[in-house]
């Protein structure tokens, strides 16, 4: 029963925090919604007894991804809420529809998944060292696949930040010294210094 | 382009803030494009008149692009006290404690400088003790002058006051010292026309001398602590460049000079005084850079210290100040006359116009703080708003002398 | 000695702190602080902090004179002076004017001490009180000729050396003014054979100019 | 021995045989939750008063000594102060997000300390995977200090917090890079077997991580890391007090402050915690004789060290630059924590080969030679200068 209280509780929460951040006008505010419901998934997570995901869950989705995507958010200065903005995108038939094929190609093959009709072991419980030895052997080609594909987006990503900064320049054709006329035709020796 | 320029006009920063707020003016940002086409942000953040690190009531109006600087305006003026026109109402003798509160640290060269340019004007000539006395308090004040602001400099840098402590420390002892030759520690009213106002305490040379000797030990400590520290290198190495040419172009003068490779103090090149008698020399820096300032200032107090040392053990006895030099009721006959100095911070100047009355018609203060900040912004440019504080650090100013 | 291996300055740095920690306990050169209102530094003899005035005996030997040079004088014209109506006799036997009123403001005051050293009559002298705060910025702050005025024995305490110089000078003054005065006496004896009254008048005020002097010079030199 | 060793659980037990069986996991977690609290809460109160005294003394002056014996009860004082000082929200700020900031920021701090073992059987849950749990509760730190940079609508504050995540990210890398030698070596991700794994004893010394190569360097960038990750001098760029005023805490005043204050110094405790739990042999005492002292003594013991070590760099080094720190953090200290890991790696399969010493050596060097030619690298282009003179 106490189960059943929290259950809903998370549910609850999750689902708000979701909603919040796909309603809420300020992106930063939807960013931190975000980050309420992958906390909210976290503990649903550790409802279900998995704890390495639950933590996986809040360290990497709490604490990088909405990070991230808090960055993006203010690097790409969508923060300003327009006031004669309309509140729906004019777009919103298109969107309906894509919610809808997704939630569809999600929910068909759970309803047809034979796990619906398997009873629930007694200790639904996965240590951590059985998932560190699966993925270690069993799942060791997807996860090195993951790895090569996360490495050269990291790469790319590096690539692309560096050639914004455009070199610098070298301190003799600094702008600024040409605000002193004198400066290159008077060579600075001793005796010019001291003529008061 | 019809939504970038309606940001522009909003001209907020980020979120958080509705348009139509009254505040909305108070974030300054423009926005541009850099080379590769991105948009982005310019931020103007206001840094001072009360900001921990602007030494004072100074402001710098950055602009900057993430945090790095590409415009940089330095405000003053606000602690401005008026003294070039109080003098005009003072009495010839009554200026010298006004020149005390210009540059507040270093009190005794001021009045050097002050009392230098009277003596000029009027043709009095300080006696030989006197003469001896001045250059060892100048050079007293150049010592703690230099621990005071490399301290400060690490300050700047984050050091959390512990450079800072050990420079004071040091500078109590001379102040003590100040204290008892002429009753005030850093308000020293000390000089006079013709020579000082009151003689060495008994007893005064031999702990003159004890500082003196024991100041090498504090250097020695000094630079273990930090000179060598490698955040120190990487934090100053290659920040706030200034180059010879535009350092001379810009009159800037001092350390900061030299650090710039230029071959200039006053102390050799017009021999005011008796500085021609003492063996020293003067260090020169190739880079121009923070971390050249800093060493030239840390090089500076050792050749202070031969100086010292010489001056110590040379002083003869005899009068303090020359008796046909009138101090009360001072009328120099009419002129004009500028005479300088090399202060801690750089060439003090004084101009001073007579017109054969008890007060000056015209003083004006040539102060190395503020010629040496108006490069400012040259040295700030693709630095960032770190950099631009331990820039402003290196410069060496108060705010007392900039203002005036 | 030194090593240079990466990250040696700041490992010297730890050193020199940690040197400094420990020597805080037993080093006293390493813990400077003096731990202000419990222990208070010996000032040394040239302290000054605000001026005051020096009387003889008791505050009618006050030995201002009202001249107002310290008034005039002054950078931060924080001196106001009233003479007063009456003359009184100083220690020289010269009648002289006394302030009625002598304030001055510590708020303006800057501790210059010019006003002392441009004194011809030894009688403003800078004061060693340094906890000076009050709760109101205003009338407090005026001091009026009752705080002003101190003993010389006060000025004794606080400055010897001046105030011993200070002393033998008016001595001397006192002395000659004496002899002055005998010579007057045996002169007035003469003249009372031969009456001329007008000398003696001269002769006073030549030896009041005299001493004036030499207390001029006395403060420059000092 | 065992009885003072054992003496907190014991009063946990016996206090907990008066409650009901159903509520006694309640009333277990509410003893620990209150224990913790009072621990660290008076560890904080302690921690600022002999951090300013420390300083202080490290900058040749006594510190705080007026308030009660030799100062000690400034942290009341600095109590009232802060609680009873103006809570002043700008006009501008997101006033929801200004609120909840400090709450975000300390609340989830004291989770971590759940799985902290502060002595024998003195863990307040037993979790398989207690570190990530830490870690995990850890990285909620990062957008409290956005929240309130963000949501306080200042220029300083926004830079602050930018420099703050940014910092925080990038440290939380090799902060958790530098854990894996020990979690590889000791098989395990909790922290209990962790500590289990090094109680023993070779020659009367006790089998620390930070006695191997491997572990010492873990341990050494492992303390680096939470310097940053803990925003403490000279990482604290994101309150940068001489260049952006306070950084995100610009706008905070009174109790909020208070919180975040409060907040930090805990985040500090729960690293620290973690640097003993992970590397100093958690309570294990460091001689074999010395048993006879509590477990939990030689953790406090140990955590009271490596604290004294964060104020002393404190007052030790000049903070760095944003870009230097980042630099610091991608270029120097991630690849260190790499190599750890391969050397973690060798020293485990070359213990059958090679005698312990040699092993230690080869390890040890490997590391080291990275690491001088890896700073070398890096500082290139500083070349020892001279100063010229003019006579």
């Amino acid at each position: 029963m106490p189960n059943k209280i929290t259950f809903c509780l998370t549910v609850v929460f999750t689902l708000s925090a979701a909603v919040a951040a796909i309603r809420l006008r300020n992106p930063v505010h939807c960013a931190l919604s975000a980050a309420l419901a992958f906390a909210g998934l976290a503990v649903a997570f550790l409802g279900l007894d998995a704890e390495f995901i639950a933590f996986a869950q809040i360290l990497v989705y709490v604490g990088a991804i909405s990070i991230l995507s808090i960055f993006a958010v203010l690097l790409t200065r969508g923060t300003e809420v327009e006031p004669t903005a309309a509140v729906f995108s004019r777009s919103w038939i298109t969107g309906i529809a894509i919610t809808l094929g997704t939630a569809a190609a999600i929910l068909v093959p759970i309803f047809s998944s034979s796990i619906l009709y398997k009873i629930a072991p007694a200790v639904a419980s996965a240590p951590v060292q059985m998932i560190g030895t699966e993925l270690m052997t069993h799942y060791l080609l997807p996860m090195e696949v993951m790895g090569l594909l996360l490495t050269s987006a990291l790469i790319g990503a590096v690539v692309i930040a560096m050639s914004d900064r455009p070199e610098k320049k070298d301190d003799s054709s600094h702008p600024s010294v040409t605000r002193y006329p004198s400066a290159e035709s008077k060579p600075a020796t001793k005796r010019d210094l001291t003529t008061v | 382009m019809s939504t970038l320029r309606k940001e522009i006009s909003n001209g907020s920063f980020c979120g958080g803030i509705d348009v139509d707020s009254p505040l909305r003016h108070f974030s300054g940002a423009t926005r541009t494009t850099n080379t590769n086409g991105f948009a982005h942000d310019l931020l103007e953040i206001s840094m001072g008149p009360h900001h921990p690190s602007t030494h004072g009531v100074f402001r710098m109006d950055v602009i900057v692009d993430g945090e790095e600087i590409v415009q940089l305006k330095p405000v003053f003026g606000y602690l401005h006290r008026n003294h070039e026109k109080l003098a005009e109402k003072n009495s010839y003798l009554g200026i010298i404690p006004y020149t005390d509160r210009l540059d507040y640290i270093c009190s005794m060269t001021n009045n050097w400088a002050y009392v230098l340019a009277v003596e000029k004007l009027s043709g009095f000539q300080a006696t030989e003790r006197a003469e001896y006395i001045r250059v060892i308090v100048s050079e007293l004040t150049r010592l703690f002058n230099h621990a005071c602001l490399v301290g400060f400099l690490l300050q700047d840098m984050g050091a959390l006051g512990t450079p800072l402590m050990y420079a004071f420390r040091e500078r109590e002892k001379i102040l003590d010292l100040f204290e008892s030759l002429t009753g005030s520690r850093m308000m020293c009213n000390y000089m006079r026309f013709g020579g000082v106002r009151c003689d060495l305490p008994e007893g005064w040379l031999d702990e003159a001398k004890k500082v003196v000797s024991d100041y090498p030990g504090f250097i020695d400590q000094f630079e273990a602590l930090i000179t060598g520290n490698e955040i120190l290198l990487a934090r100053s190495q290659g920040v706030g460049v200034l180059s010879r040419e535009l350092a001379i172009s810009a009159g800037v003068t001092g350390p900061m000079l030299r650090a710039s490779g230029v071959n200039y103090d006053i102390r050799k090149t017009d021999k005011y005084g008796i500085y021609s008698r003492f063996n020293f020399r003067v260090p020169l820096g190739d880079h121009g850079d923070v971390f050249d300032r800093y060493m030239i200032r840390v090089l500076e107090m050792r050749e202070s210290l031969k100086i010292l040392e010489q001056a110590l053990n040379q002083i003869p006895a005899g009068p303090i100040i020359d008796p046909k030099a009138k101090n009360r009721g001072l009328r120099p006959k009419a002129g004009e006359v500028y005479s300088r100095i090399e202060s801690p911070k750089g060439e003090l100047g004084f101009h001073i116009i007579s017109d054969g009355s008890a007060s000056p018609y015209r003083l004006h203060i040539r102060p190395p703080s503020l010629i040496n900040l108006t490069i400012l912004e040259d040295m700030c440019l693709g630095q960032t708003i770190a950099d631009a504080v331990i820039i402003l650090g290196s410069v060496d100013i108060v705010l007392g002398e900039v203002d005036r | 000695m030194k090593f240079n291996f990466q990250g040696a300055g700041i490992v010297r740095g730890f050193v020199e702190t940690a040197r400094n920690f420990l020597g805080s306990y037993y080093d006293p050169e390493r813990l400077t602080t003096v731990e202000y209102p419990e222990r208070k530094l010996a000032l040394p003899e040239n302290v000054r902090t605000v001026p005051f005035l020096v009387y003889d005996h008791d505050m009618s030997g006050l030995r201002c004179t009202a001249c107002k040079i310290c008034e005039q004088e002054c950078p931060a014209a924080c001196i106001k002076i009233i003479k007063d109506t009456v003359k009184k006799s100083d220690y020289l036997g010269k009648s002289q004017f006394q302030p009625q009123v002598f304030d001055i403001d510590i708020a303006v005051c800057m501790s210059c001490g010019i006003c002392a050293e441009v004194c011809p009559f030894d009688s403003i002298k800078m004061d060693q009180v340094y906890e000076l705060a009050t709760q109101d910025r205003f009338a407090p702050l005026i001091l009026h000729k009752e705080q002003l005025g101190k003993s010389n024995a006060y000025f004794h305490a606080i400055h010897p050396t001046d105030a011993v110089e200070t002393d033998s000078l008016r001595d001397e003054a006192k002395r000659k003014a004496e002899t002055k005065a005998a010579a007057d006496a045996a002169a007035k004896a003469a003249a009372a054979v031969k009456p001329k009254p007008e000398i003696s008048t001269t002769a006073n005020s030549q030896s009041v100019g005299t001493s004036a002097t030499a207390n001029v010079e006395k403060a420059v030199a000092t | 021995m065992n009885s003072l060793d054992q003496i907190f659980v014991t009063l946990k037990q016996w206090l907990l045989s008066y409650v009901p069986t159903d509520f006694q996991p309640v009333g277990s977690a509410l003893l620990s939750i209150v224990a913790i609290i009072a621990v660290f809460g008076t560890a904080f109160a302690l921690t600022t008063i002999l951090e300013r005294k420390g300083l202080g003394r490290i900058q040749n002056r006594p510190g705080p000594n007026r308030v009660g014996p030799c100062g000690f009860l400034q942290p009341m004082a600095d109590a009232v102060k802060m609680l009873t000082k103006e809570d002043i929200v700008p006009y501008a700020a997101d006033k929801v997000l200004h609120y909840l900031a400090p709450i975000v920021l300390t609340v989830p701090i004291w989770l971590a300390f759940a799985v902290l073992p502060f002595g024998r059987n003195m863990s307040a849950i037993e979790l398989d995977a207690s570190i990530v749990f830490f870690f995990a509760v850890g990285s909620a730190s990062e957008l409290a200090v956005f929240m309130a940079g963000w949501s306080s609508h200042n220029k300083y504050s926004l830079i602050g917090a930018m420099r703050g995540i940014a910092q925080m990210i990038s440290y939380e890398v090799p902060l958790v890079l530098s854990t894996v030698p020990v979690l590889m070596l000791s098989g395990t991700l909790n922290l209990n077997e962790i500590v289990n794994a090094q109680s023993g004893f070779s020659f009367g010394v006790g089998q620390w991580n930070v006695f191997t190569p491997w572990g010492a360097a873990g341990f050494l960038l492992f303390m680096i890391a939470a310097t940053a990750e803990s925003n403490r001098a000279p990482f604290d760029l994101p309150e940068g007090e001489s260049e952006i005023i306070a950084g995100f805490l610009t706008e905070y005043s009174g109790f909020k402050y208070a919180l975040f204050f409060l907040g930090e110094y805990l985040g500090l405790f729960a690293v620290t915690g973690l640097a003993v739990t992970l590397f100093l042999g958690g309570w294990n005492a460091p001689l074999a004789f010395l048993n006879v002292v509590p477990s939990w003594l030689w953790f406090f013991a140990k955590f009271g060290a490596l604290i004294a070590v964060f104020i002393w760099a404190r007052g030790t080094v000049p903070r760095l630059r944003f870009d230097q720190l980042l630099n610091f953090a991608w270029k120097f200290i991630v690849p260190l924590t790499l190599v750890n890991i391969a050397v973690a790696g060798i020293w485990y399969f070359s213990s059958d080969h090679l005698a312990y010493a040699v092993r230690w050596l080869i390890c040890a060097g490997i590391f080291l030679g990275f690491y001088e030619l890896l700073g070398r690298f890096l500082s290139l282009k500083r070349a020892p200068r001279t100063y010229r003179y003019a006579e």
